[in-house]
């Protein structure tokens, strides 16, 4: 009858006692979908079942499939909201019909009567984490360095976040880092390589790069393997290269020395908070309104003892 | 004599409708075969059907005795089948030669599948030269008019190395001076003994050019015989299924006095010369001339299709100068325009919204804009029945199923609505039959009788002598002659179109 | 028409230059912005990220030419370079994945083609159907995983022939044999006759179907290509591979002055012109790190005036090359006499 | 496949389906007049996030120049109608007197208006919007009044008034129309700004659907309009089409998305099922117009 619906106990014996839908708004991106299987796991793991969907990038559609998930009477819902403003109305409807909604990553914006519990990582704050540490990196080599941003969807929260937190840490550091090149990359690998190349092409004496999402560096190792300036930490004409979310690529890149910095969200403990608060709301116990993801820096000072938290690592194949 | 190709008990029906009733009949070898009939009888059906277009419902054919079915026209040309197709089959985006040599296009090698362009713009030069055309073979065929392209068709035919070559109406944009060029172009054919399926409504021609005629009515065989056998008023008489009184109506009423379309002066740089003349109410000016001698610009200028550098027109004493179209039409000037498909018709559009699209603001019902639907259903049956369209088709169909008689007979009828003051018909019996003609030149008669002002254009100047009160003739973008009714003489309006040259 | 050296013909021939002149408008405005702009190695740059969505739009106008449409390309794109890249991770040599790639992307368009010829439904509809499908089907191959692809096919980008980096090698290969096909083989001949007008070209002895389905066809490689190309410059395939991009490659097209109504249009320079002038004011952009916000706003205006400025010119165009009865001093052979 | 989903046919199912159609068949009507008179309007999405963007400046209470204000409902909603009718006139300009193509023409302005919307929103959604103006979001039978009511009039509009007929004709040949004195210029200006009318009343409906002005709205619906408008039967080059087909073609999409969210399939397998159906729905159309031979 209903092949998809993906019940995790083996046994027929014992009846999943729960159904919780899981709305994603996009999977385009490895991160979310690192995201999504830890999620999966979790649920997985507590015995319940999972009926999924998503939106495609489109608010419309989400509202739709959310209010979907209502018509069919899950008991939870875990949301990945495409912004804080347009899932209201997805939350309310929920919370009408008595479902609890926990978002996933993203936050919602307070508003009349809903009171949904997010549980997030701050882009803004653990991206001014990650610069301030590649300012410190680039303060030890004692000279002056010329710095260019990849930014992300000028559409998409996150991303804007992610500017905002490179503007945070390289304000008031001007003698260290002097940002040239700003490149819109429309979360597109090909639109960030082309960026990348031109803007290198301008400022050759670029060494300092931040990528607004780890998923670009394929296209910022490419530019700067045409340029001849993809050299090791340490090596001479070294680029420092902090990124963000803390993939599989990213990982790779700091086993290798190319990489000096990402954030990284920590999808693990967002997927089990997030269930395990939906298990909270639905056992009518109180739960805080944010449950923030501190989330980390990972470099190569911290790299063993906090690889088994970095999703990227533990994903590779 | 064996016949190259036999014709077995065809038929053929479009959504029920019986188009064509087992036509039999043979074309012998060499020869020349003429079709006549009335609009919608089923001729070009017939010729589809022949040149692959469409299959037979039941019926067989046979060329050079052997059983032929094409099943795409692609199969016809390779069988020996030429097709000069009624409504002109080119690609105006392609050049002349690409347009000659489209489905046989010279190869540099069998393995090399690149065309061989000096082989195609020679062959092109050779048969443009055949066709007298004076144009080189890179041309666009979008540059050309009507009647050139009719030639560039002819000569597509005559290239395709055909035994058997299907001519429908490839007269109807020509004047009398190609016509001859083209009939000229048959006589030579017929040497090589290439047979020829001739289908025109000038059964003048048709009687001088053919061998053997066969009539259709209705989509059947009502005769068939020899010239000598088959006089004009016989011919006629089979088509339509009784007698006609005579080509012409006669003219009921005359000319008045007052001036109602004064045109001075009229020029446009490497279009027009300085036109000059009047047109009186009542009065039927007609305009010959050669083609491309520039007829059809000045009455697309009168009508503001183009643009026009110095000079003024005036209707009703008011000058037209920097009016649309529209505000022209909403002055009581009308324009049937030579480019039935270009300009005239939209065909993929009904009958009933061709018919209407001239008076819609006419047929508003309240300030919404709301269509009166009833005036409009009986409108269209109106002008319908003014023109003689063929009653089998209804108001909703698309009129791109018409034939093309019937199709020039909408375009027509979409002006009458609007009772215009002022007529510019340019070319309007273009592939009418004979009965339908009579009609036409009966309604304009009526027209200029309610004090209308016609000015007509046509490459056929018996037609224009049978029924003018004043022809022009243009040359080369001016008004080189005017003759009166009375002094009408095929001779002096040909000599003044061809500047001295031999009257054909 | 008009013969050489006459004033009209000269003002023709400017007129025609137009597209090519204002090229050169928005190169030598950029330069002065920026004199790294017109650095040599730049110009090759922006060839270089031309290449792949000029290889789509190549294709594109294949179909565009017969008043088509594929609006699958993008996932054209996506399905190849998933394929591809799981046998390039799983070891598959280079040649023997482009090789697969390009299978697929025939394989993909004979499909649309099927279903557009065979069962005669609209192109438009046929496509944006195998678009869902085709994503779903990438998206399933990959799992939604992002694949990064062996250091091979980063080299395949940064090969150089004869001081040509290869995509643009391919790029051009591409352009201009597309461009010999369109304009000097029958078959060529052909797409313009089935675009003006397909029950024209049937009378006339063409084979419409067959001319369609190559037509999409040819297009599926493009597709599969342009994938290739797009995996040599960043050799990462994600989830979101190749989506949206047929609206550039259409775009890049109808730049070049090719009509969505079929029949009218050119590879050379025409299409390769468009996609160069759009990348060429990103490029432009970049290089003067100009606000992100005003990105789309500039590339959009410039794009508006090329074409108002086109329209104009044919609007011109149509006037001067209305045809004469007559010259003003008489010649020999005016074409109403014999 | 619906009465394989549970819930389907449940009123909490057919308002979710009302809330997500609505908006998208006012926008597919305003297309369906541009197609009809074979022009494109690629600006449709864009003019709804920048007329969505409009009435959140205008309207919300966080930070909108009316916030508070009792004329912050109508002057907004004004205000967003009135913005669809200028970037359709801008439109109309380019296509009917500059004479652009309007594939090319509207694609600009997709790319101008929707860069646009980031831009002076900075890529912040506005929310905050007043309870009056997402009465029209919550009480749906009111949105689909006011989206029944402009589907109502672009169906009479164009099967029952001249400025009907002169669409189609315009559509099936306009050097014909011109001829016949139908006013081409205007008539295609008009129908542009009647596209981006329906557009910004489309932006209505989303905004009070979503609660938000939101500079990314409809952005990856573009598609999904213009393939509900040919689903619907209306020819892309112009001069066939009825509002009627394309609220079948609306329907038919939504309902296609509905019932493969119910089936609760993976992300996958619903974008590659949506394939197959789409193209079984036109293999179905086209087989039944070829056995009934065209006979309309
Ligand atoms: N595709 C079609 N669908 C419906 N009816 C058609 C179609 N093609 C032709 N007809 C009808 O068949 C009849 C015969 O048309 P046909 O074109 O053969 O006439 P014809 O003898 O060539 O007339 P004309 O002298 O005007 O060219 C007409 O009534 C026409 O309306
Ligand atoms: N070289 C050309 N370029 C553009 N349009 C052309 C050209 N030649 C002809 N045309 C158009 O084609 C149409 C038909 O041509 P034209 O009227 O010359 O043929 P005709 O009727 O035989 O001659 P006449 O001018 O004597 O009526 C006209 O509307 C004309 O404007
Ligand atoms: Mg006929
Ligand atoms: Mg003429």
């Amino acid at each position: 009858g209903k092949p998809s619906e993906s019940t995790s106990t083996s046994g027929t014996a014992q009846k999943a006692s729960l159904t919780v839908g899981v709305n994603f708004e996009t999977l385009q991106t490895e991160y979310w979908v690192a995201g999504f299987e830890a999620i999966k796991e979790e649920l997985k793991k507590r015995d319940i079942r999972l009926v999924e969907s998503v939106a495609d990038g489109d608010a419309n559609r989400q509202l739709q499939q959310v209010r979907t998930l209502v018509t069919r009477k899950v008991d939870g819902i875990i949301l990945v909201p495409k912004d804080s403003k347009t899932c209201v109305p997805a939350i309310k409807s929920a919370n009408e019909a008595g479902i609890p909604v926990v978002l996933f990553n993203r936050p919602a914006s307070e508003s009349d009567g809903i009171r949904p519990v997010a549980v997030v990582a701050d882009n803004r704050k653990l991206t001014r984490e990650t610069v301030q540490f590649m300012i410190e990196e680039a303060r030890k080599t004692g000279r002056k360095h010329k710095a260019m941003l990849i930014v992300g969807d000028l559409g998409d929260m996150n991303a804007i976040g992610r500017r905002d937190g490179f503007y945070d840490a390289v304000k008031g550091h001007e003698s260290v880092v002097e940002v040239v090149a700003e490149v819109p990359s429309e979360w597109n690998q090909e639109k960030a390589r082309a960026g990348v190349v031109n803007a290198l092409q301008v400022n050759p004496d670029i060494s300092f790069i931040f990528s607004s999402s780890d998923f670009l560096f394929p296209s910022v190792v490419a530019a700067l393997k045409s340029a001849n300036k993809y050299h090791r930490i340490g090596e001479p004409g070294h680029v420092i290269l902090g990124g963000f979310d803390g993939d599989a690529t990213a990982y790779q890149m700091l086993v290798d020395r190319y990489l000096d910095a990402t954030g990284v969200q920590d999808v693990y403990f967002e997927a089990e908070q997030s269930v395990q608060a939906l298990l909270d709301l639905l056992a009518k116990k109180e739960v805080p309104n944010l449950i923030q993801d501190p989330g980390f820096v990972i470099h190569q000072g911290n790299l063993e003892e906090k690889k088994g938290r970095m999703w990227g690592a533990r994903v590779r194949k | 004599m064996n016949p190259i190709l036999r014709f077995t008990k065809i038929s053929k029906s479009f959504f029920g409708v019986k188009v064509l009733r087992e036509v039999s009949f043979d074309v012998p070898m060499g020869r020349t075969v003429g079709i006549v009939g009335e609009n919608g009888a089923g001729k070009s059906t017939l010729m589809n059907i022949l040149g692959g277009n469409l299959a037979p419902d039941t019926g067989a054919m046979a060329f050079e005795g052997r059983p032929y079915a094409p099943s795409a026209p692609g199969d016809a040309a390779r069988a020996g089948i030429g097709f000069v197709h009624q409504e002109l089959n080119l690609f105006p985006n392609l050049s002349i030669a690409e347009n000659l040599f489209l489905n046989r296009f010279p190869r540099r090698s069998r393995w090399w599948p690149v065309v061989d362009r000096r082989r195609m713009l020679d062959g092109a030069r050779e048969l443009l030269k055949e066709v007298r055309l004076p144009h080189s073979p890179d041309t666009p065929v979008e540059r050309l008019s009507a009647g050139e392209r009719q030639l560039v068709e002819v000569a597509k035919a005559l290239g395709s190395n055909a035994r058997l070559i299907i001519l429908d109406e490839p007269t109807t944009s020509l004047t009398a001076f190609e016509a001859a060029r083209l009939f000229d172009i048959m006589a030579r054919l017929r040497q090589r003994d290439i047979a020829l399926l001739y289908i025109s409504h000038n059964l003048g021609d048709v009687r001088r050019l053919c061998d053997e005629i066969v009539i259709l009515r209705d989509g059947a065989v009502v005769g068939q015989g020899t010239p000598d056998a088959l006089a004009v008023e016989r011919l006629i008489a089979l088509m339509v299924g009784r007698e006609i009184a005579g080509l012409y109506p006669p003219r009921p009423g005359r000319p008045g006095e007052q001036v109602i379309l004064e045109v001075s002066g009229v020029s446009q740089p490497g279009v027009l010369r300085s036109a000059h003349f009047e047109l009186r109410a009542g009065e039927i000016l007609g305009v010959s001339g050669l083609m491309g001698a520039g007829r059809s610009e000045l009455a697309r200028i009168l009508f503001g299709l183009d643009p026009c550098a110095a000079g003024t027109v005036r209707l009703d004493g008011r000058s037209l100068s920097g009016l649309s179209p529209r505000e022209r039409i909403a002055l009581g000037l009308a324009f049937l325009t030579e480019d039935r498909r270009g300009d005239g018709l939209s065909t993929e559009g009904t009958i009933a919204d061709n018919l209407t699209s001239v008076v819609l603001p006419r047929l508003v019902r309240g300030p919404l804009g709301w269509l009166d639907a009833r005036r409009s259903r009986e409108g269209v049956k109106r002008l319908r029945e003014a023109v003689g369209l063929t009653p089998t088709a209804a108001d909703a169909q698309a009129v791109k199923t018409l034939s093309g008689g019937n199709q020039q007979k909408v375009v027509l009828a979409k002006w009458l609505w609007n009772e215009p003051k002022v007529f510019i018909l340019d070319e309007p019996t273009r592939g009418i039959d004979v009965g339908a003609k009579y009609e036409i030149y009966r309604l304009i008669g009526e027209l200029a009788a309610r004090g209308a002002g016609v000015l007509v254009i046509s490459s056929e100047v018996e037609e224009l002598i049978g029924i003018c009160d004043r022809i022009l003739v243009m040359r080369r973008g001016e008004i080189r002659d005017c003759v009166e009714r009375g002094e009408f003489d095929r001779e002096r309006i040909l000599k003044s179109a061809l500047h001295g040259e031999a009257v054909p | 028409m008009s013969r050489p050296g006459s004033t009209r013909w000269r003002w023709e021939w400017v007129l025609n230059q137009a597209p090519i002149l204002l090229f050169a408008v928005v190169v030598v405005g950029f330069g002065l912005l920026s004199p790294a702009f017109l650095r040599p190695v730049n110009a090759m740059n922006i060839l270089i990220q031309t290449s792949s969505t000029g290889i789509l739009a190549v294709g594109m106008t294949f179909v565009l030419l017969t008043a088509g449409v594929d609006l699958s390309v993008g996932s054209i794109m996506f399905v190849a370079a998933a394929v591809g890249g799981k046998l390039a991770v799983s070891g598959f040599p280079v040649a023997g994945v482009i090789a697969v790639m390009a299978g697929i992307g025939i394989v993909y368009g004979s499909v649309n083609a099927l279903f557009i010829t065979r069962f005669a439904v609209l192109a438009f509809v046929v496509t944006l159907a195998t678009r869902y499908f085709g994503r779903g089907l990438g998206l399933r191959i990959t799992e939604t995983r992002a694949m990064n692809l062996p250091e091979e096919f980063y080299a395949l980008g940064a090969t150089k022939i004869a001081g040509l980096p290869l995509p643009v090698l391919i790029f051009g290969m591409v352009a201009i044999l597309a461009h010999v096909v369109l304009t000097r083989t029958p078959f060529g001949r052909h797409v313009y006759a089935v675009g003006a007008d397909a029950d024209a070209a049937r009378k006339a002895g063409i084979r419409t179907k067959g001319v369609l389905f190559a037509v999409y066809g040819i297009c599926g490689v493009s597709a599969a290509m342009a994938a290739v190309v797009a995996l040599s410059q960043a050799p990462a395939v994600s989830p979101g591979f190749g989506n949206n991009r047929e609206f550039l490659a259409i775009a890049a097209a109808v730049l070049g002055g090719t009509s969505l109504f079929g029949g009218r249009g050119a590879v050379l320079p025409g299409t390769v012109l468009g996609a160069v002038l759009i990348q060429t004011i990103e490029n432009g952009l970049t290089i003067l790190n100009v606000n992100s916000y005003l990105y789309p706003l500039i590339t959009s205006g410039v794009i508006f005036l090329a074409v108002l400025l086109d329209a104009t010119r044919c609007r011109i165009l149509a006037r001067v090359g209305r045809r004469r009865i007559y010259v003003e001093t008489p010649p020999e052979d005016g074409p109403g006499d014999p | 496949m619906a009465p394989l989903a549970p819930g389907f046919a449940t009123l909490g199912n057919l308002q979710t389906l009302l809330a997500y159609l609505l908006p998208l068949l006012v926008a597919a009507v305003g297309l369906t007049l541009v197609l009809v008179i074979g022009g494109m309007d690629l600006s449709v999405t864009s003019t709804i996030a920048l007329a969505s963007v409009v009435g959140g400046k205008v309207m919300s209470a966080e930070d909108g120049w009316l916030a508070g204000s009792p004329w912050a409902v109508p002057v907004g909603v004004l205000g967003m109608l009135a913005t669809g009718a200028v970037l359709g006139a801008m439109n109309g300009v380019a296509v009917a007197v500059c004479r652009i193509p309007a594939f090319i023409a509207t694609l600009t302005s997709m790319m101008f208006l929707s860069g646009l919307a980031i831009w002076i929103t900075l890529s912040r959604k506005i929310g905050g919007l007043p309870p009056s103006f997402l009465v029209l979001g919550q009480n749906l039978w009111m949105a689909a009044a006011i989206a029944g009511v402009a589907a109502g009039v672009a169906h009479l509009a164009l099967s029952r008034t001249v400025y009907g007929r002169w669409l189609y004709a315009v559509g099936q040949n306009a050097r014909a129309a011109w001829v016949s004195g139908v006013p081409v210029v205007w008539v295609t200006f008009g129908t542009y700004v009647a596209s981006g009318v329906f557009a910004a009343l489309s932006a209505v409906l989303f905004t009070a659907v979503l609660e938000t002005g939101n500079p990314e709205m409809a952005r990856d619906n573009l598609l999904d309009v213009i393939g509900a408008v040919v689903i619907g039967g209306t020819s892309l080059f112009g001069g066939k089409g009825s509002v009627a087909g394309t609220f079948f073609g609306v329907v038919f999409l939504a309902l296609v998305d509905n019932s493969l969210n119910l089936l609760g399939l993976t992300y996958y397998t619903i974008l590659m099922v949506k394939g197959g159906v789409i193209l079984g729905a036109a293999l179905v159309d086209s087989a039944r117009n070829r056995f009934a031979g065209g006979a309309g």
